[in-house]
């Protein structure tokens, strides 16, 4: 990691250690504040990758990575914040001209819902579906008709707490259009969410390392039968191994480049966040079972980010693919 | 060898899975989950349907199985008011039998296990509730914490230290069974919310400030509290092993369903994920009958504890394989249906009553002294 | 319900551990390892002794699970001069069970089964060998690949292609099974060495050039064939898990052994090694429970498609990862003992008989079609 | 990977290809004739890690690896073989002032052996042990209360074929002592075990990528069900993400340094090349059962050298202790 990059991750860290840490828990309960959007926005995070002339700071891949990264360490929501609208949505925006309304997303005076079920393979084109709610909001962006339409009107909140992305209000959300645009294909839509394989691999890295730090830190002061748990060897052994895997793929998010290997990082990070969140969770015995602890909304967020980002045929499909030179997985 | 269940426990099965899928509707088991609520309601509705049938073992664990595979927060719910009777049942006096257990039975008490304490975990001889016999009397002081029925209860099944070790190092030694009321004096409880799953059970955290107990309340006889309980937990393990198995089948047939739906709908379905469903399917096979055969030694008073631990150990971590197995193949369909409330559910199996790294310890214990699963 | 051999069966399980134990020796199995060479008196033993009995299927199952526990290439080896034989015995004419069957069963013959083509693998239905009628002859012409006991064996039931399928894409239609013997002219075999492990049994590829087979060795009816060894198959599975059993059991053994004795010297034994003795001994009693489960249906006339291969399909996974599990543990001891071969012996158990896929796949297509392992 | 260490794998590769390649199953079946250890020596591998003073040619650590990597896709027992010399026996030697005879080695008219079985944690100080027996061979480097000997005399070769490493002999091979010499304290070489840890993954990484690309390959051609088998997603996924976890380990094998990294990747590339070894085979089908395949050597030298060069508790325990910071997992 070269000393600029390393300075970002520094920068974030502190940023997260003094305004999310002990708010993160919050986040879960009831959403992420309308505050912290703005200081996202006044962190530079929002826009971070995009293009000055839209505002933006032009920071590279491995920089804007680098955000993605610390803030899902301490909330995968507010990293998939920060993602869907830079990745995603801000993108569409500019795409279709509306320059104005991203700048409004931009300055943080509009936010704009995903309705994430039915992205990508989801089969779900009812209503209510699956979504975003990032309340207050009025926008809502959405595939119909193989169009991505941005339609506004009123969000109606789910009662059922999601899986994961609590901090976001993804759920079961209803919304009622009074009226959509169209913002392109969606193939425009995939190919933004294809197109950002190392962002979310970023996303699934830093949460796989909250996870892992909480349960190291808790191995060390937790004593079962007279000795810390970081003592036995099952406990000590499994935790170094998921670290040494952490430390691989992390090495290679900073450090290498390219579609096929972007791929390659999203298929196994988004496997290895489940396996590493879940090992996290057990050693925290039933303690890892309370909100409190916050340990356990990694092990969610880690598979429901899984769903929402990572499309277990297509994406697995199209790394065999480029493994094997043709066709391939297809069966 | 036989591996079929009797005529009438088939028939036992068949009855508990409809009620399940008549009484546990999606609505109800959302809402008991979003609210972290004890269904009462079911728990009697089970108990007047003559569905819950505490006095036959194979019942109870069937029972659980099936509830569970519907909805593992309801099933449990419905079955858990009964949690710790085992040990009354075996080692109580007539009294408490009489005063206790037979209310219990009859849905009129609910009851409870006290047994792990704050930072305890499965590590049960460090515990730190202490009672100090004074007259006829026992003074109790101390914490109890992830405590099932803990806010609910009328009275708890409780492990207290009532001596110090005559050997330091044999820290299980001086433990004893007292029966707490909730309605004691110095007793009081913390409803736990949050939880990640299971959210229709209540969890709760125990205080006792000077509780006084009566003498007769003792289970059994002092100092044998440790055996007790370590008795109880080679039996509650045949029913997290079926709590287990109700998850992973549940699971399974979700997505067995979504499978053979798609390929209705003309989706061709790819072997990588037929491969899934064959594995998760092997597994909650696998753990069903590690659970048969730990009940039938168990349940013929011939328990032997490598294949209890087994049957859990294994049960639970397929529970929570299948439940993520489920999710990863479903997708977007399964994180907006009840399939997450499963997921959730499932990981506190290889949590509670002894955790898989427990069961692990007991079962290369067992086969280096030389006992096996035979 | 009931998990408990008959004590006939455990008495025989115990004869042929003693008999393993005494004739297996470790230089006996280290030779026939080293030269790949058939222990055929061994065999002879076995079958003298009375300890190979092909009569009781029970039997056939256990004695190959502990002979397999003692070693895997001799104990395969002493079993399998029967391999094929139920297709004889179910389909085969009064002729044919007396000129050939029964002389299995007296040890006074071998037979093989040929199935396997070169670059065919588990993909039955697309072989080439053909068979033409000519007069009361059929003129076979083709190659079987990976044929156990194809340098040894007297004859070979044999699937070969009598016709072209009616249609095309029904592949499975048109072949029927023929009894091919060593001594016809035209038939050679190439035996096949430097196999991985197993190498005490025969492996060869047979070639068939324009042999002359008499019109009454067709086994059973013309087209047929393809289900006659898809039955044949749902049988042997259960026999390969017992191969696979009794692989897990022995690398169980020497690592409880291992871990003992380390402990009886007072070196210390790690937690993480004894968690690895459990996973390996949960596993093991899982398998062999569902390879009881399998039999109880299968040896009882009702065979169920989806138990066994998911006993065969765990049962061999098992293995593999036991004696995997086991060169861990015991590092260099593993290595330079029996261990190692147990490890190279292991691997077949997920190829042959239908690889692990291939059970996959069996089992999620009859869940999708709604049969169960019940 | 610079350029000059790509250099250095491709022309490693060339000679692979040319002298190697053919003759792999031979080496399997006979041991590494005697033309190929002057081979070694005369491309600069015996020694290619070691100061010109010893007349090495003083390849930096990736340059070194570069070539335990290729060789070990051809032929694990050719890179061990030049692993166990030049960074095991010519240091030794050379500690011991020994320089006449390590120029010996150097040359190819000494050749030492090694007894692996009491090395590092094998209980074996027994008769016949564990060893290489490289033919011919007067000398044997073994370990005897505590110290680390030199000893000359008479090799017998065992009989039975060993797990792995065949192509160096390895196997119970019984050694008769005619004199012997102290080389140091069992510290010293211990020390030179442990030190080599990107080695010993090079190796490990090495031979996986032998046996993934021999799997690629095969699944290619090889059709079941009138299919080649990469067509099915179980085959096409699985040696995607073992392709892809190969390339994170490789990455980091080439581009990272220091002892603890070293660690997490000597005790994460050992357990991968079990798992990538085996998988390679079972694509194979029985084919891969035949050492004709030249597939199962894979899989059998990494189960042998991981009990040869893995210490599974020691090498776990150092690497927890230098993730914790402090002791753990002794229980």
């Amino acid at each position: 990691m070269n000393e600029q990059l390393q300075m970002m991750m520094d920068n974030v860290k502190q940023f997260c250690e003094q305004a999310i840490k002990d708010q993160a828990i919050t986040f879960e309960r009831e959403g992420i504040p309308e505050s912290m959007f703005q200081a996202f926005r006044d962190q530079g995070f929002i826009g971070a990758n995009l293009p000055s002339s839209m505002g933006g700071a032009e920071l590279d891949r491995q920089g804007y990575d680098a955000i993605l990264f610390r803030l899902a360490e301490y909330s995968p929501s507010a990293a998939f914040y920060v993602y869907m609208n830079n990745s995603i949505i801000l993108p569409l925006l500019s795409g279709a001209g509306m320059n104005d309304l991203a700048g409004e997303v931009m300055k943080g005076t509009v936010r704009i819902g995903l309705a994430s079920s039915n992205l990508l393979e989801g089969t779900g084109d009812h209503d209510p579906f699956l979504s975003t709610a990032v309340f207050p909001s009025e926008h809502m962006i959405k595939v119909e008709n193989g169009k991505v339409l941005l339609v506004r009107g009123k969000f109606q909140h789910a009662d059922r707490k999601s899986l994961g992305l609590r901090g976001l209000g993804v759920g079961m959300n209803s919304f009622e259009a009074e009226e959509s645009k169209e913002l392109g294909r969606k193939e425009s839509l995939e190919k933004l969410m294809l197109g950002s394989s190392w962002e979310q691999s970023a996303i699934f890295l830093g949460l796989s390392k909250g996870a892992l730090d909480k349960a190291i830190e808790y191995t060390k002061v937790r004593k079962t039968f007279n000795y810390p748990l970081k003592d036995y060897s099952p406990v000590a052994f499994r935790l170094s191994e998921l670290m040494s895997d952490l430390e691989f793929m992390t090495h290679f998010l900073f450090s290498e480049e390219g579609e096929q290997k972007g791929l390659m990082l999203k298929a196994r990070s988004s496997d290895f966040s489940r396996k590493a969140t879940k090992h996290a969770l057990q050693y925290h015995g039933g303690y890892g079972y309370l909100e409190d602890f916050g340990v356990e909304k990694f092990y969610r967020d880690s598979v429901a980010l899984s769903s929402l980002m990572f499309r277990p045929e297509g994406d697995k499909k199209a790394l065999a693919e480029s493994i094997y030179g043709s066709k391939s997985g297809y069966l | 060898m036989d591996f079929d269940l009797p005529a009438d426990l088939e028939e036992y099965r068949k009855q508990v899975r409809e009620f399940s899928l008549r009484e546990f509707t999606e609505e109800t088991a959302m809402m008991h989950d979003i609210k972290e609520k004890y269904p009462d309601e079911l728990r009697k509705k089970a108990l007047e349907s003559g569905i819950i049938d505490f006095s036959n073992p194979w019942k109870t664990m069937l029972g659980i199985e099936e509830m569970c595979r519907v909805d593992p927060g309801l099933g449990i719910s419905a079955t858990v008011p009964y949690f710790g009777a085992e040990i009354l049942m075996l080692h109580g006096s007539d009294y408490l039998r009489e005063k206790y257990l037979s209310k219990v039975a009859t849905g009129k008490m609910m009851m409870g296990l006290g047994v792990t304490e704050p930072g305890g975990g499965s590590d049960v001889a460090g515990l730190k509730t202490s009672a100090k016999k004074s007259g006829n009397h026992y003074i109790l002081n101390g914490s109890k914490m992830f405590i099932t029925n803990g806010g609910i209860a009328d009275f708890f099944v409780t492990l207290v230290r009532t001596a110090e070790p005559d050997v330091p190092s044999k820290r299980h030694r001086g433990l004893s069974v007292l029966v707490v009321e909730r309605n004691f004096k110095g007793f009081s409880s913390n409803k736990l919310t949050g939880k990640l799953g299971v959210r229709a059970t209540n969890t709760a955290e125990l205080i006792f400030d000077n509780v006084e107990i009566p003498q007769e309340n003792l289970v059994g006889e002092e100092g044998k509290g440790f055996y007790y309980v370590m008795e109880f937990f080679n039996i509650s393990r045949v029913f997290v092993a079926a709590q287990s198995v109700g998850i992973a089948q549940g699971a399974l047939d979700m997505v067995t369903e979504y499978l053979s739906s798609q390929e209705k709908k003309g989706v061709p379905v790819s072997e990588e994920l037929k491969f899934k469903l064959s594995e998760m399917a092997t597994r909650t096979e696998a753990s069903r009958l590690l659970m048969y055969k730990a009940a039938s030694y168990l349940f013929n008073y011939k328990p032997n504890p490598t294949i209890t631990s087994m049957a859990k150990g294994y049960a639970s971590e397929t529970a929570a394989f299948c439940a993520e197995t489920a999710m990863e193949v479903t997708g977007m369909t399964g994180l907006s249906t009840k399939l997450e409330r499963f997921f959730r559910d499932s990981k506190i199996m290889e949590i509670w009553e002894g955790t898989s790294e427990v069961e692990k310890i007991v079962i290369s214990r067992m086969m280096m002294r030389g006992d096996s699963s035979e």
